[in-house]
C-alpha cells in the first residue's frame, strides 16, 4: 500500500543556510501523525515543504503515490492536501460562512465559474451548513471572520481546512494560544473532523501530541531523528537527548 | 560618430543626475515608510517655487538652503496630520492620500503664482559655460547640478549605512514591523524621513527650476518617469535608484541620437499596402520613441524581475 | 461630507440655470481655463472679454449685448464635446475655441451633426487658433470659419519669405509628433523643395509632445547636422525648453518659428539671449506702425496685463458684427451666409476676406524677429517685461498667402 | 488589501423578506433611469444623465479590481479608451456595409475589445498584486496612451477617430440623433451591466476574487490559483470597462487618445473610492458624484482642482469606506432602532461643519479671486475677494467653524459610542 505522504532525502537551504538535511518521512493511509521537536527545528518548513509552500532544493516528495514536490500549493491541494496555518490565517473582512464556502467550492466543482449563482447551489450550501456545524460556528455564520475571538478564528481556520474534503490534513499547530479548556474542545474536534483521514499535525502540547498520535516522528535541526508509535518516542534515548540536552549523557 | 557619442554620454549623464536628484527622496521615503508618494513630484514643484520666490527677495544661495528647509517642514506637516492618521487604513490609504494632496498642491501653486511660466533663472555665478567639448558648451549650472546630485548620494549613503538612523531605516526597509517593537519612536522617525524626503525634492527643485521651466503644470510633467525610476532600481534601493536614473538618461539620450527606423534598415515599404499599423510602426524612429522607453523598461522589469534592478522586495 | 453637499447644491444651481436674459448674443469660449493649457486659455479668455466689452461699449450687435461664457475643456477633446453641448443647451449660438487642432476638429465635427439634426437650433464654430489645415481641407464644415492662417498658409508665407534669404542653405526641421507638427514638417519640406530646391533639409525631427525634459540630445543632433536654419512649430514648454537647451550649448543658428511669441516664449528667448535670432510668422505684431491698432495695445495692454496675441480674435469679433448687421439678424444662418466671402479691413492694416469655397480668411502675414527696441517710440511694446519687443521683418501680402483647397462644401 | 473587517457585501440574503426588498431596489432603479428625464427634461440634464450612467459602469468595472479583487489599478483607461476606438471602427464598418446591426448592439463590441486587450495582456500584469500590479498597470496606461499617438492609422493622431452613429441602421424607428434616444440606450446598458457585474459577486468566482483580495496566500490552499482568479477579474473589469467605452464613443461620436489617457484613470479611482470600494453600489454613489461635479464645478469655481484634492483627501483621511461605508455605518443603528439617539448630535454639528466648510470655501475663493475676477457668491451673498470684511468673514468661519465642529464632533462620537453599545446588545453589531 502506497503511503499518504512519502518524503524522500528532502533538503532545503535558503542561501547558504540549510534548514533541512536529508528529510525521511512516511505517513500512512488514515495514520494520525504527529512532528514534534525544540523550536527552529524546521517544523513548520517542513509543512511548507509538503503543501508546496516553499520547493525543495533537492529530494521527492510523494503524495499517495504521486511525486508532488515542485508542484504549487493549489496544485497540491487539488490532489488531496490541505493545511492550516500556525498563525490565523482566514479571510478577515469575509464572513464565517463565506470563509467556509470558499473552501468548499472547488472540491465540490465549481471552480471559477463565473455563470452559478453561489447562494443557490444545493450542495455548497448543504456541506459549508454542515461543517459550520461541526465547528460550532453556525451562530457566528454572518460575522466577519475579522471580528471572531481568537479561539473562534483557530476553529474556522481547522473548518476552513478540512471544508474541500481532503484525504490529508495538515494541522500547524492547532491548539497554539489556547486555554486548558478549548485546547480539550479543539483536540475533540479534530478527532472527530479526521475521522478516517490521514491526518499530519504539529504540535508542541505534549499532552495532545500523545492523546492524539497514532506515530510521533521527532525532528531536529532539521533532520528527523526518531519516528515510531508514542512509546517507542517515549522510550527512545536520541530523543531523551535531543529534549534534555546533556544531561542524558 | 565619436563627437555624437561623447555628447550623448555627457548629456545622459547630465540627465540621469536630475533624475537622481529627484528619485532619491521618493527613494528614501519608501524605503523608510513603504510609502510610494504621488506627491513626491509636487514637493519638487514647491521647491522650485520657493526657490524663485526667495531668490527674488533674499538671493539664490540662501535660497538654495531655505527653500528645501521650508518644503521639508511641508512635508513633515503632511505626515503628521495626514498620512500619520491613514496609516491604520493601509498602504492604498496612503497612496491615495498622496495622489488627491498632488492636486490640491497644483492648484495651489497656480492660484498663488499664476498658471504662466515663472522668470526664474540661473544664477550669475553659474551662468557661463564650464567647458567645450566638440564646440558644444556645458554651462557650468549643469556642472553644478551634477555636484549636487553626487555628494546627495554619497551623503545619503553614508548616512543609510553608518548613522544610527540609518540603521533603523535599513532594519526597516527588511524588518518593516520589527523596528516599532524595537522601542523606537517610529512616529518621529517616520515625520523625519519624510521631511528629510520632501526637502531632498524641494532641493531639486530648487536646482531645477532654472535649468527647466517653473510652471504650475511641472510636477504632473516629471511625476512619472520617477515611478519608473525608482520602480526600475529596485523599490527602497539608494544605489538602485542612482543606477537607473543613469540607466535611463542614457538610454533617452542615446536614443535620440538614433535616427534608425524600420524602414531605415529594410527599406520602406511598398505604398500600395496604403496606411496600417504596419507601416506606422514601420517608419516610427527610435527617436520618436524615446520618452516612452523608460515606460516599456518599466513594464518588462516588473514582469521579469518584479523587485528591481538592486530591490529586495516586491511590494 | 457637508462640504460636497454644499458643492454639489452649488453646481445644481449652475446646472439648472439656463434662464438668463434673452437679448443678450452668449459666446461659448472653450478652451482650458485649469490645467497644462490653462496660461493660454486665460490669454485668450481676457483677449475675447476685452473685445465684448469693447463691442458693449459701442451698443453691441444690432442692440444686443455679447456676452462671454467661459466653459473649461482642459485642452480635452471629449471635455470640450461636454461643454459644446452644456452651451447648447443653455442656449449658446455661438462657440469660439483656439487651443489645439485635436478640440477644433471635434467641435467642427460637432457643429456640423448639431445643426443637421437640430434645424432651427444651429450653431457656428468661430475657430481662432486652431490650424489643422484638415478642418478647411476634406475635413471642412459650412458652420465653422477660421481667422487664423492654417499651418500650412503660414508655410506658404514663410518660405516665400525664405526663398529671397540666400543665407540659408542648410535647413532642420524640428516639430511635436502630433498632427499640427506634422503638417509643419511636411509643408515645409514639400514648399521648400519647390521654391528653393538648392536648400538641403538635414535633418527632421519629430519629438513626443510636451514629454521631453531635456532637448541637450536634439540639440547635439542639430548641432552635428551643420544646420544654419531651424524650422519649428513647436510651442509652450517644448519651446522654452529647445530654446534653452540650444543656448546652454550655444548653438548659433536662426530659429523659425509659429510660436515663440505664446505665453512664456518671450522669457525664454530674453532667458536664452537669442536677440534677433528667433522669428515668428504671424498675422498681426504689436510694433506694427499702424496707429489704430497700437492705440488698441497700448489700452488692452493696460486693461488686462497681457499683450495681444490674438489680432485675429479682433478680426473675429468685429467681423462677427459686420455680418450680423450685414445680415440684420443675429441667427446663425443667417450670419453664416453673411461672412461667406466677405471681405474686411484687418487689424493691421491690409484687407483680408472669407473664402467661401473653405471658409478660410486670408490675410496679410508678417515675419517678425524678436530683439531690442532700439526705437522706443516707434517700437514701444515689449514682451512679459523683458524690454524686448517683435520688429517686423518682412510683410507678406494676402495674394501670397493663398493655397487652393480641396474643400468639397455641403451647404444647407 | 488593507485589512479593516468590514462586512463585505449584503449578507442580507439570509434574512426573511429581503428578497423582496432586493429585487425592489433594482425595480426602483429601473425605474427611476425611465422617469429620470421626464422629471428634468432640459438638454443639459440630459446630457449630464447620459455622462452619468457611463460614469456608473466605469466605475463599477473598476470595483470589480480595486474593491472586489484588491487590485489597485492605475490604468483602468486602456480598456475603456480601446472598447471606445473599437466600437467607433465597428459603427463606422458597420455604416460602409450597411450590415443589419443596429446602434444599440455597438458597447458589446466596446466590451469585447476591452476583454480582448485584458485576455492578451492580463496574464502578464496579473502575476503579482499589490505595488507591482499598480505599478505595471501605471506602465502599461502610459505605453498605450503614448503608442495611440504614434499607431495613427488605428487612432487617427490626436484627433481620434470620428463616427456618425445616426448612420446606423434605425431601430424600432429610433435613429439614435436625439440625445434622449441616446440616453434611453446608455440607461438600458446601465442596467444591464450593472445587474450582470451584481450577479457575477454572486458566483463562486466573484466570491473567490474576494478570498483572493483577503489573503491570496490561503487561496492557493483551497485549490484555487490566485494568479488565474485575478486574470479573470481583469478581463471582466476589462469587459465592462469596454461597454463604457463603448457608450461614450456613442455619446460623442469620436474617440481619441484621451479617452486612453492618465486623467480618465484618475477619475475612475476618484469615483470607486470616493464612493466606497466595499460595498456594491458605492461606485455609483461615486460616479454620481464626481461626474456630477467635474460638470458643475469647473462652471462655478476656476480652481475645481483644488476642491477635487481636498474632498479626496477628506474622505481618505476621515471616511476611507467612502459615502457608502458611511451609509452603512449606520444599518445596524437602524436595525436595533437606536439611530434617533445620533441624529441630534449630527444636527448640533452640522452648523459648525457647514460654516467651517464655508470658511474653506470663502478663504480659497479669496485667494483665487484676488487679482480679478467675479465677486464670490456664498448662499447668495456676494463677497468682494479684495475687501477686508471678506478676509474677516472668511476668518471667522474658517478658525471659529473649526474649534465649534471639532467640539460637536467629539459629541456626535459619544452618542455614536452609545447607540453603538445598544446595537451591539441587541445583537446588531458584532
Amino acid at each position: 500500500m502506497t503511503a499518504a505522504i512519502q518524503v524522500n532525502a528532502v533538503e532545503k537551504s535558503f542561501g547558504n543556510v540549510q534548514i533541512i538535511r536529508d528529510l525521511n518521512l512516511s505517513v500512512a493511509k488514515g495514520e494520525r501523525h504527529a512532528i514534534i521537536g525544540p523550536n527552529g527545528a524546521g517544523k513548520s518548513t517542513t509543512f511548507n515543504l509538503i503543501s508546496g509552500h516553499i520547493k525543495p532544493t533537492s529530494g521527492e516528495i510523494r503524495l499517495n503515490g504521486e511525486v508532488t514536490s515542485g508542484l504549487r500549493p493549489f496544485e497540491i491541494n487539488r490532489r488531496g492536501l490541505s493545511r492550516s496555518f500556525q498563525v490565523t490565517n482566514v479571510f478577515a473582512r469575509m464572513t464565517v460562512w463565506e470563509n467556509v464556502r470558499c473552501a468548499v467550492l472547488w472540491a465540490t466543482g465549481h471552480r471559477y465559474a463565473f455563470w452559478k449563482n453561489v447562494d443557490t447551489l444545493p450542495e455548497v450550501k448543504q456541506r459549508t451548513a454542515e461543517i459550520l456545524d461541526e465547528i460550532h460556528l453556525s451562530h457566528r455564520r454572518d460575522v466577519p471572520a475579522g471580528l471572531l475571538t481568537y479561539a473562534e478564528q483557530r476553529e474556522l481556520e481547522i473548518g476552513i481546512t478540512i471544508a474541500g474534503g481532503a484525504s490529508v490534513i495538515m494541522l500547524d499547530e492547532p491548539t497554539a494560544g489556547m486555554s486548558h479548556a478549548e485546547t480539550e474542545r479543539a483536540v475533540a474536534l479534530i478527532r472527530r473532523l479526521t475521522e478516517g483521514r490521514t491526518l499530519v499535525i504539529v504540535e508542541h502540547d505534549m499532552s495532545v501530541v500523545f492523546g492524539l498520535a497514532d506515530r510521533i516522528s521527532v525532528l531536529v535541526y532539521g533532520h528527523i531523528i526518531a519516528s515510531g508509535t508514542p512509546e517507542e518516542i517515549r522510550g527512545n534515548p536520541k530523543v531523551k537527548e535531543a529534549y534534555l540536552g546533556e544531561e542524558v549523557e | 560618430m565619436a563627437e555624437l557619442i561623447v555628447i550623448s554620454t555627457l548629456n545622459g549623464v547630465l540627465f540621469g543626475m536630475l533624475l537622481f536628484l529627484l528619485s532619491s527622496g521618493l527613494t528614501v521615503i519608501f524605503s523608510m515608510m513603504g510609502v510610494l508618494n504621488f506627491a513626491h513630484a509636487s514637493f519638487y514643484m514647491l521647491g522650485a517655487f520657493f526657490g524663485y520666490q526667495l531668490t527674488r527677495w533674499i538671493g539664490f544661495w540662501p535660497a538654495l538652503v531655505l527653500a528645501p528647509l521650508l518644503v521639508g517642514a511641508v512635508g513633515m506637516a503632511v505626515e503628521r496630520y495626514g498620512l500619520r492618521n491613514t496609516h491604520k487604513h493601509g498602504h492604498v490609504a496612503e497612496l491615495l492620500l498622496t495622489f488627491g494632496l498632488a492636486f490640491a498642491i497644483e492648484e495651489i501653486v497656480s492660484m498663488i503664482w499664476g498658471k504662466s511660466p515663472v522668470d526664474y533663472r540661473v544664477p550669475a555665478a553659474l551662468d557661463f559655460p564650464a567647458f567645450t567639448v566638440f564646440s558644444t558648451n556645458y554651462p557650468a549650472y549643469k556642472i553644478f547640478m551634477l555636484v549636487v546630485s553626487v555628494v546627495i548620494f554619497i551623503a545619503l549613503l553614508v548616512t543609510l549605512k553608518r548613522t544610527r538612523v540609518g540603521l533603523i531605516v535599513q532594519a526597516a526597509l527588511t524588518h518593516p514591523s520589527m523596528v516599532g517593537h524595537l522601542g523606537h519612536n517610529v512616529g518621529r522617525v517616520f515625520m523625519l524621513v519624510f521631511g528629510v524626503g520632501s526637502a531632498l525634492a524641494g532641493l531639486a527643485g530648487v536646482i531645477a527650476g532654472p535649468s527647466l521651466v517653473t510652471q504650475s503644470d511641472m510636477a504632473a510633467f516629471l511625476g512619472p518617469i520617477l515611478f519608473v525610476v525608482i520602480v526600475f532600481g529596485g523599490l527602497g534601493s539608494l544605489p538602485g535608484a542612482f543606477i537607473a536614473s543613469l540607466l535611463i538618461g542614457l538610454i533617452q539620450t542615446f536614443a535620440v541620437a538614433l535616427n534608425g527606423s524600420l524602414a531605415s534598415v529594410f527599406g520602406p515599404l511598398d505604398p500600395s499596402l496604403g496606411a496600417s499599423p504596419l507601416t506606422d510602426i514601420w517608419n516610427v524612429t527610435i527617436a520618436q520613441i524615446a520618452p516612452i522607453l523608460p515606460y516599456l523598461l518599466l513594464v518588462l522589469v516588473l514582469i521579469f524581475r518584479p523587485m528591481g534592478l538592486l530591490g529586495t522586495r516586491e511590494s | 461630507m457637508h462640504k460636497l453637499i454644499v458643492a454639489a447644491a452649488a453646481a445644481l444651481t449652475v446646472l439648472g440655470g439656463a434662464a438668463s436674459a434673452q437679448e443678450s448674443i452668449k459666446i461659448g469660449y472653450i478652451d482650458p481655463l485649469s490645467g497644462g493649457g490653462a496660461s493660454v486659455g486665460e490669454g485668450g479668455l481676457k483677449t475675447f472679454q476685452y473685445l465684448a466689452d469693447e463691442l458693449n461699449a459701442k451698443g453691441g450687435i444690432l442692440g444686443h449685448k455679447v456676452e462671454i461664457v467661459p466653459l473649461d475643456n482642459k485642452t480635452n477633446p471629449q471635455e470640450s464635446l461636454v461643454q459644446a453641448q452644456k452651451a447648447v443647451d443653455a442656449g449658446v449660438r455661438y462657440i469660439t475655441q483656439g487651443n489645439g487642432s485635436s478640440v477644433g476638429a471635434a467641435l467642427e465635427d460637432f457643429v456640423t451633426k448639431n445643426n443637421s439634426r437640430n434645424p432651427g437650433k444651429e450653431v457656428l464654430y468661430f475657430n481662432y487658433a486652431a490650424v489643422d489645415p484638415s478642418m478647411t481641407n476634406e475635413k471642412c464644415s459650412y458652420w465653422h470659419f477660421r481667422w487664423d492662417a492654417n499651418s500650412d498658409i503660414k508655410m506658404e508665407a514663410l518660405t516665400n519669405y525664405m526663398k529671397g534669404q540666400p543665407t540659408i542653405k542648410k535647413v532642420y526641421l524640428i516639430n511635436m509628433d502630433y498632427s499640427f507638427g506634422q503638417s509643419v514638417r511636411a509643408a515645409a519640406r514639400k514648399m521648400l523643395g519647390e521654391k528653393r530646391p538648392d536648400i538641403q533639409v538635414v535633418g527632421d525631427e519629430l519629438h513626443p509632445m510636451l514629454k521631453v525634459t531635456d532637448f541637450s540630445p536634439y540639440i547635439a543632433k542639430i548641432k552635428a547636422s551643420g544646420a544654419d536654419t531651424v524650422v519649428t512649430g513647436n510651442w509652450g514648454q517644448d519651446f522654452a525648453l529647445l530654446l534653452k537647451a540650444a543656448a546652454d550649448a550655444g548653438l548659433k543658428v536662426n530659429w523659425y518659428t509659429y510660436y515663440a511669441g505664446g505665453a512664456g516664449g518671450p522669457t525664454a528667448i530674453k532667458q536664452t539671449g537669442l536677440e534677433n535670432q528667433v522669428f515668428q510668422i504671424s498675422e498681426g505684431v504689436p510694433n506694427s506702425g499702424n496707429k489704430a491698432a497700437m492705440d488698441f495695445e497700448k489700452d488692452f495692454r493696460a486693461k488686462t496685463g497681457i499683450s495681444v496675441w490674438y489680432p485675429r480674435a479682433v478680426n473675429e469679433m468685429r467681423m462677427f458684427k459686420a455680418a450680423a448687421e450685414k445680415a440684420n439678424s443675429i441667427d446663425p444662418v443667417k450670419v453664416a451666409a453673411a461672412l461667406e466671402g466677405m471681405k474686411f479691413e484687418v487689424f493691421d492694416g491690409g484687407e483680408g476676406f472669407i473664402r467661401k469655397d473653405d471658409h478660410q480668411f486670408f490675410q496679410p502675414i508678417y515675419i517678425s524677429s524678436f530683439g531690442s527696441l532700439a526705437d522706443k517710440a516707434k517700437e514701444p511694446f515689449d514682451e512679459e517685461n523683458t524690454g524686448w519687443g517683435w520688429h517686423i521683418v518682412s510683410k507678406i501680402d494676402t495674394e501670397q498667402t493663398m493655397l487652393p483647397t480641396t474643400c468639397n462644401m455641403k451647404r444647407p | 488589501m488593507t485589512n479593516a473587517p468590514t462586512p463585505s457585501i449584503a449578507a442580507a440574503k439570509q434574512e426573511p423578506g429581503s428578497a423582496l426588498s432586493f429585487y425592489g431596489v433594482w425595480l426602483l432603479a429601473a425605474v427611476a433611469l425611465v422617469v429620470l428625464p421626464m422629471v428634468f427634461s432640459s438638454g443639459g440634464s440630459l446630457t449630464s444623465f447620459s455622462l452619468i450612467g457611463i460614469a456608473i459602469i466605469f466605475a463599477l468595472s473598476y470595483n470589480i479590481l480595486l474593491g472586489q479583487t484588491g487590485l489597485l489599478s492605475f490604468g483602468h483607461a486602456v480598456q475603456y479608451g480601446l472598447g471606445g476606438f473599437l466600437a467607433v471602427h465597428v459603427m463606422n464598418a458597420v455604416a460602409s456595409h450597411n450590415w443589419p446591426i443596429p446602434l444599440p448592439a455597438i458597447p458589446l463590441v466596446g466590451g469585447i475589445g476591452g476583454a480582448a486587450f485584458a485576455i492578451v495582456v492580463g496574464w502578464v500584469m496579473t502575476k503579482r498584486a499589490g505595488t507591482v500590479f499598480a505599478m505595471i498597470s501605471l506602465g502599461i496606461g502610459e505605453l498605450v496612451a503614448s503608442s495611440s499617438l504614434i499607431l495613427r492609422s488605428v487612432f487617427g493622431g490626436e484627433s481620434g477617430i470620428t463616427t456618425d452613429r445616426t448612420s446606423l441602421m434605425p431601430l424600432f424607428g429610433w435613429t439614435f440623433g436625439p440625445q434622449i434616444q441616446v440616453y434611453y440606450l446608455i440607461a438600458f446598458w446601465v442596467m444591464v451591466s450593472a445587474i450582470a457585474m451584481y450577479a457575477l459577486t454572486r458566483t463562486p468566482l466573484g466570491r473567490i476574487c474576494n478570498a483572493v483580495r483577503d489573503n491570496p496566500e490561503r487561496v492557493e490552499f483551497i485549490g484555487y490559483d490566485p494568479h488565474v482568479v485575478r486574470y479573470f477579474a481583469y478581463m471582466f473589469a476589462g469587459f465592462f470597462a469596454g461597454v463604457a467605452g463603448g457608450l461614450t464613443a456613442i455619446n460623442f461620436e469620436i474617440a481619441n487618445s484621451a479617452y486612453l489617457g492618465a486623467t480618465q484613470s484618475g477619475l475612475v479611482l476618484f469615483s470607486a473610492f470616493i464612493g466606497g470600494t466595499a460595498y456594491f453600489f458605492g461606485p455609483i454613489l461615486g460616479a454620481i458624484l464626481v461626474t456630477y461635479l467635474q460638470l458643475g464645478l469647473t462652471s462655478v469655481t476656476s480652481v475645481w482642482q483644488l476642491y477635487f484634492g481636498i474632498i479626496f483627501i477628506g474622505i481618505v483621511m476621515f471616511a476611507p469606506g467612502g459615502i457608502a461605508g458611511i451609509l452603512m455605518k449606520h444599518r445596524p443603528l437602524i436595525r436595533a432602532g437606536t439611530l434617533r439617539t445620533v441624529i441630534p448630535s449630527y444636527l448640533v454639528a452640522a452648523i459648525p461643519t457647514l460654516a467651517f466648510a464655508l470658511g474653506i470655501i470663502l478663504t480659497i475663493e479669496t485667494v483665487a479671486r484676488f487679482s480679478g475676477g467675479d465677486p464670490i457668491k456664498l448662499l447668495g451673498i456676494p463677497f468682494v475677494a479684495t475687501a477686508p470684511t471678506t478676509w474677516a468673514s472668511a476668518a471667522v468661519l474658517f478658525v471659529g467653524g473649526f474649534l465649534v465642529a471639532r467640539i460637536t464632533w467629539r459629541r456626535v462620537a459619544e452618542a455614536w459610542d452609545r447607540a453603538a453599545t445598544v446595537a451591539r446588545d441587541r445583537g446588531y453589531l458584532a
